[in-house]
């Protein structure tokens, strides 16, 4: 059992992997069933729920193969990872039972798992080559995702992402290359003292591109302007992903670098500030105008991320924690937005232009209320978890000395008010003209329920939950 | 440590008693309760707006009492939640919303920024939270906008006059009492504070001399009485804040019951014109006895509740500014009121025909005994204040000598009125800026920026590389020549 | 001399292929500049393996002077993700031609704003 | 993108550049980076150090790369939809449809023998995969002419086998995990290293080798043939 343990890290980024061919080989024929992959998700929450006491003693460390992580690969478990992928799980979990298209279904989840697989691994790793390995992954999974609605607006997506995407992954090849070549590793846990022996501005200039890439991978500004468009021509159920399992690995794993390098954060907080504050700014007031619900999310997320990072950036421990906490929260509410979005092809109109979309007949009240409860969230109303990680995450930025930022962030949630406003009063317009051809009828309940009932329920223990993202923040810095 | 939970749970467990809280807590509960009697006597309603309602005037009632920053800020929200619940069920309820909940999001955003820079500073969550300078105005901007003080009150004009008229009596029982109180706990005391509430007194009632319909009319009286609450509340003589407070629970009691007159005129005389409603004084003989009395506690008749509150301001206001300016919002009530006594119940003229302005129904009786307690409260409020309020100074109370002070100047404005009114009023529609106007203004400034912005998005990917490339060039910039 | 000479070539690369990236409107073009990039990286991988009159890391004898085995390693991984990459760009151009009718990066339009 | 603004980003980008080149110049090399070259005899039994880091120190991240081509593959074979070949409307010389068939052997035998001979000599899964790959897409090439399909290995058969690869790839790994307790170990197991230089060295470093040389040449294939058959 004790040697199982050290090699959790490991079992977690294989255990989806293993998913791709176990999919192919108990699929008989056509669209199969989605049994193994929610047993493959099963089977990682079980063995990350079982090995929390083990986390929160002290983190995990394996060396892949057996070779110590200088010459191999180290893998880290920490509550960092604990925390983001019980949240990733679920949303994966919620995206197989949202995605009920016959057509493609086989080749939706074999693309999870490795969305996955990829994700899991970019939380866990603690070499840089290795991330960038896990980061092709995940991303050339988000790009097949986001095509494989395989229409016209999917495909122009798509290569918008794919275009944007390898730019960002030469960015971080670039950087990883530099480190190599002037800190001599590649391992995130020697870094910090070669990276500070180092002489020059090349291990600077290199870590910088690394965080450059992982910037756009997020969508900050300057470097955000692919988000909307990207998600604009995916389905719902890739959006949620998108937004939930993709961005909160990639935030993970900025942590991870911006923790591993002290010294360069500390020269770098003003601009990461200021990258959030604008990201705030602009993310809140492009998300005004926008004609399409999925965009209007997206560039909601992008403000969202800017909290995060504007949090994190800030430096103190109660303060990053705050950032990872919003994230989080940020990750099941958006994402649970995005599946939401699912219901209104059920009332057979594909488009998703604001004018067009409403809520199905089948649980009418129960849609408008779970769309009521998410957007109080993403406001910050309370009493869901979408408050307190924003109450949290204002107090703690302003008590870490950025004043400006706090007041940018609480008022980020009146100006998100006025566009979700828009969206639900469409939402729940009464006098809509007759669809023509309604969709298919779903007897199903809407799949955010869980995510939705998750945040009501949550705020009771968002106190508890901030001191475990405390106690993951004091895990990753102690761990340097 | 800013734990939500735990400072919920300590908030209850010792809430903030103090005589000013007990005061304006039972002052809403009290009045909010009857609102929801009038209403349910009136008219009927759907179980979500009840549910609203009670959200909204329970949270009112609980404000008053909690100790820190996190309770106060939930419960501030969960009032404009309530707020926000009623006003689904209002007819026009996507113009209603889009009209109140900006501006009251951006409120709490305010007072949560104030709350977070005072955090950052105290290091605890613990109320009063007036410490930094920057904080201070935040929080001052927040229950500004609460307080619907001038250049802030767009949201209560608009959303009052559009209301169903139940609905309106209920939300003037909580929304701009608690920016009052806000400023009573939130913010120190200070002179200007004393000149900013008297300025808003007066400027408010030049617009409200200004309107025609009844609705809009009575909102910009609630704001200039909420300015006579300001000054008080806002100074730092003791004795003021505790005749803002007294203020704050006669405005509740004559505002709720002008309200409620005007729901019930409504529907009698079929029009929500000033001008064009006559002849009440002849149909309902209990509605004439009402308004005149809430007129006269607004005006600040002595005995009358009204009066007790603004004399009492009156002497103990620190700036003598604010007081002459309070007297002469003062003369402009009573102008005012007396318009709306004279047009509305005592002008002779033909009686317009009733009909059914979509509430569908013919004021009740209980709805009508209502209106006569509101107005017995008023003038009992007038005669033993201090039964009502404790804090009160022995001083207070209505003697010979108050009479003949305290007629003088309400006799001036009615005076005014039947002498002057017209050129008065000419002048002031020329001279003030309509607030659409402004608000237009605005408003297209800021979406042609948007518009702007949005255009800077073209779609092109490779725009998009540049700006990418480009700011890593930003970056590396920086890591160069930082230090 | 031969460090320089790579050193050179690489930053000629890069350069070449941002201003192509920027300024191409064909999009197989644009996949050709990432390819470009992508040789600049992996040159710049090679030039870091480097050491003066070193061998291929093929170690028959134990005394030589060999190259630094791992930035080859990193740049077959690169490779493979690049040529994937490549691939995927390549069929997402099909498919884009056929929905859209055109290969011009420009007249993807459809989402702005 | 202007021109002009264009040009300003690239100046600037070969400002840096040059920026970088002058101080790897300049800056004396504080520390040497991390070497494998020293250590790989011993550990692993490979003479190939480059084959020893990408199947031994550093599997794991094979393991995502030979990923990252299934997923390619996968989605490649997803996107592009079988349609009729229509490369080439003349039909070819019989030199070129004779030497194709003649060489193909030969190809694949070489492919093999690189892949084989990955940990003692250059070359290794991926060089050899890349060579496998070339033969099946010559074949196709020449015989896809005149409209019918031509395969050497069915789309069916193929997916079949890069999920075979993917498995064994995983199994090998776990024979490490049950052998030593650690995935993907190799030297830790027990398996025996052998004579540096032999054919049957280096534990399970050629075993990778094979996996992922199959794994490489069956995905290039269907990445190839996805791509021009559309």
């Amino acid at each position: 059992m004790n040697s199982l343990l050290t090699e959790l890290p490991v079992l977690l980024i294989v255990i989806p992997l293993a998913g791709v061919p176990l999919l192919y080989f108990t699929t008989r024929s056509g669209r199969g069933t989605a049994l193994p992959a929610l047993a493959v998700i099963l089977v990682v929450v079980t063995l990350l729920s079982f090995s929390i006491r083990d986390a929160m003693h002290a983190p995990v460390v394996t060396a892949a193969g057996g070779w110590q992580p200088d010459l191999g690969i180290g893998l880290q478990f920490d509550l960092l990872a604990v925390a983001a992928m019980l949240v990733t799980s679920l949303i994966v979990a919620q995206a197989i039972l949202s995605h009920d298209e016959t057509s493609g279904a086989q080749h939706f989840r074999t693309l999870l798992m490795l969305l996955y697989a990829g994700s899991n691994g970019l939380m866990l790793t603690q070499d840089l080559f290795n991330a960038y390995v896990f980061i092709e992954i995940t991303s050339i999974a988000s790009y097949a995702l986001v095509a494989s609605r395989q229409d016209k607006g999917g495909f122009e997506s798509a290569f918008k992402y794919v275009v944007m995407g390898s730019f960002a992954g030469l960015l971080v090849l670039w950087g990883i290359a530099g480190l190599y070549l002037t800190t001599g590793t590649l391992d995130m846990q020697s870094l910090a003292p070669r990276f500070d022996a180092a002489q020059g501005a090349v291990p600077a200039l290199s870590a910088a591109a690394i965080i450059a890439g992982l910037l756009i991978k997020l969508g900050q500004v300057p470097f955000h302007a692919w988000k909307a468009d990207s998600l604009s021509g995916a389905s719902y159920t890739v959006s949620a992903l998108l937004s939930g399992v993709t961005t909160t690995a990639f935030f993970v794993l900025l942590l991870r670098v911006l923790s591993a390098l002290p010294s360069l954060t500390l020269s770098l907080a003003p601009v990461l500030t200021t990258i959030a504050s604008l990201s705030i700014i602009t993310g809140h007031l492009m998300a005004l105008r926008q004609p399409r619900y999925s965009r209007l999310l997206a560039y909601s997320s992008v403000a969202h991320i800017g909290y995060g990072l504007l949090a994190v950036s800030s430096g103190a421990v109660t303060a990053i924690a705050a950032g990872l906490f919003h994230i989080l929260v940020h990750a099941i509410m958006k994402s649970s937005l995005f599946f939401l979005g699912r219901s209104f092809l059920h009332t057979g109109n594909r488009s998703d232009r604001l004018e067009a979309i409403v809520f199905p007949e089948q649980y009418r009240k129960l849609h408008v209320t779970l769309y009521v409860l998410l957007a109080m969230s993403m406001i910050g109303i309370p009493p869901v978890l979408g408050f307190t990680s924003k109450w949290y995450a204002v107090l703690e930025t302003a008590r870490a000395g950025y004043h400006t930022g706090a007041v940018l962030i609480a008022l980020g949630g009146a100006v998100a008010l006025v566009y979700y406003l828009r969206v639900g009063i469409q939402l729940v317009h009464p006098g809509l003209p007759e669809l023509s051809s309604p969709g298919p009828a779903s007897r199903r309940l809407p799949v955010p329920l869980a995510g939705t009932a998750l945040i009501l329920l949550l705020a009771v223990f968002s106190d508890r939950l901030l001191a475990f993202c405390v106690q993951a923040v004091v895990q990753l810095l102690e761990a340097v | 440590m800013s734990g939500i939970t735990a400072a919920v749970l300590q908030t209850v467990n010792t809430p903030h008693i103090e005589s000013g809280a007990i005061f304006v807590s039972q002052a809403i509960l009290l009045f909010g309760l009857l609102a929801l009697v009038f209403v349910a006597l009136h008219t009927r309603r759907s179980a979500l707006w009840w549910v609203g309602a009670i959200v909204h005037i329970g949270a009112g009632a609980l404000l008053p009492y909690t100790a820190d920053m996190v309770s106060f800020f939930m419960i501030w929200e969960l009032i404009t939640v309530g707020a926000a619940i009623v006003l689904v069920c209002e007819p026009d309820a996507h113009g209603l919303l889009r009209r109140y909940l900006p501006w009251q999001l951006l409120a709490a955003a305010l007072l949560l920024s104030g709350f977070a820079l005072h955090f950052a500073e105290s290091g605890s969550v613990a109320l009063p939270a007036a410490g930094v300078t920057a904080g201070r105005i935040l929080i001052g901007i927040a229950v500004a906008i609460k307080a619907a003080l001038m250049p802030l009150h767009l949201w209560m004009v608009g959303t009052y006059a559009r209301v169903r008229p139940g609905t309106a009596v209920v939300l003037s029982a909580v929304a701009t009492k608690i920016g009052v109180f806000g400023v009573y706990r939130l913010l120190p005391g200070s002179i200007s504070l004393e000149i900013l509430g008297g300025i808003m007194a007066t400027v408010a009632v030049l617009y409200a001399l200004r309107q025609n319909r009844l609705r809009p009319f009575l909102a910009f009286h609630i704001i200039s009485q909420v300015g006579y609450m300001i000054a008080g509340v806002g100074s730092a003589a003791a004795a003021a804040q505790i005749a803002g407070l007294y203020h704050l629970g006669n405005h509740i009691v004559y505002k709720g019951l002008l309200f409620m007159v005007v729901a019930l005129m409504v529907p009698m005389t079929g029009t929500p014109n000033i001008y064009s409603t006559r002849g009440m004084g002849r149909r309902s003989f209990v509605l004439t006895v009402a308004a005149i009395a809430g007129a006269l506690s607004i005006s600040g008749v002595p005995p009358f509740n009204g009066y007790i509150s603004k004399s009492l301001l009156q002497y103990s206001l620190v700036s003598p500014v604010a007081i002459h300016l309070l007297t002469i919002a003062g003369i402009g009530t009573a102008l005012s009121f007396t318009k709306f006594l004279w047009h509305g119940f005592l002008r002779p003229g033909p009686l317009p025909q009733a009909h059914d302005v979509g509430e569908g129904l013919i004021a009740r009786t209980g709805t009508r005994t209502i209106t006569v307690a509101l107005s017995l409260l008023c003038l009992l409020m007038g005669l033993y204040p201090r039964s009502f309020f404790a804090e009160l100074p022995d001083s207070a109370g209505i003697t010979q000598q108050s009479f003949e002070s305290g007629l003088v100047w309400p006799v001036v404005g009615a005076a005014l009125f039947f002498i002057l009114y017209g050129p008065i009023l000419r002048v002031l529609l020329v001279t003030l800026p309509g607030s659409t106007t402004v608000m237009n203004l605005l408003r297209s400034a800021g979406t042609r920026g948007l518009q702007l912005m949005q255009r800077q998005h073209t779609g092109d990917i490779r725009r998009y590389l540049g700006w990418a490339v480009g700011g890593t060039m930003l970056l590396w910039t920086w890591v160069l020549l930082a230090p | 001399m031969i460090v320089l000479t790579i050193g050179i070539t690489c930053i000629v690369l890069t350069g070449i292929g941002i201003y192509g990236l920027l300024r191409r409107t064909h999009m197989i073009r644009m996949v050709l500049c990432f390819n470009i990039l992508e040789a600049a990286a992996l040159l710049g991988l090679v030039l870091i393996a480097y050491r003066p009159d070193a061998r291929s890391p093929i170690l028959r004898a134990a005394t030589d002077v060999h190259v630094l085995p791992l930035p080859h390693a990193l740049a077959l991984t690169a490779i493979v993700i690049g040529a994937s990459l490549t691939a995927l760009m390549l069929t997402l151009i099909v498919r884009v031609h056929r929905s859209h009718g055109t290969v011009l990066v420009d007249k993807l339009k459809d989402w702005r704003g | 993108m202007s021109r002009i603004s264009a040009a300003v980003l690239v100046s600037g980008i070969i400002v840096f550049g040059v920026i970088i080149a002058f101080e790897l110049a300049v800056a004396p090399r504080t520390a040497d980076p991390l070497n494998h070259a020293p250590l790989t005899l011993r550990d692993t039994g490979a003479v190939n150090a480059v084959s020893a880091i990408l199947f031994d120190y550093r599997a794991l991240d094979t393991l995502g790369e030979a990923t990252v081509i299934l997923m390619t593959a996968t989605v490649v074979a997803f996107l592009t939809p079988r349609a009729k070949a229509s490369m080439l409307a003349v039909r070819l010389s019989s030199i070129v449809l004779y030497g194709v068939v003649l060489l193909l052997p030969f190809i694949t035998i070489l492919g093999i023998a690189v892949m084989a001979h990955g940990h003692v000599s250059p070359g290794g899964g991926f060089t050899g995969g890349v060579i496998v790959a070339t033969s099946t897409v010559f074949y196709a090439v020449v015989y896809s002419v005149g409209g019918q399909q031509s395969y050497v290995i069915a789309p069916a058969a193929n997916k079949l086998i890069e999920n075979t690869a993917m498995t064994a790839f995983i199994g090998v790994g776990l024979l490490g995990l049950g052998l030593a307790g650690s995935f993907l170990a190799n030297a830790q197991t027990g398996i025996p290293l052998g004579t540096p230089g032999e054919l049957l060295s280096a534990g399970t470093i050629p075993m990778l080798n094979l996996i992922s040389g199959v794994k490489v040449g069956v995905g290039l294939g269907i990445i190839v043939m996805s791509l021009f058959l559309e």
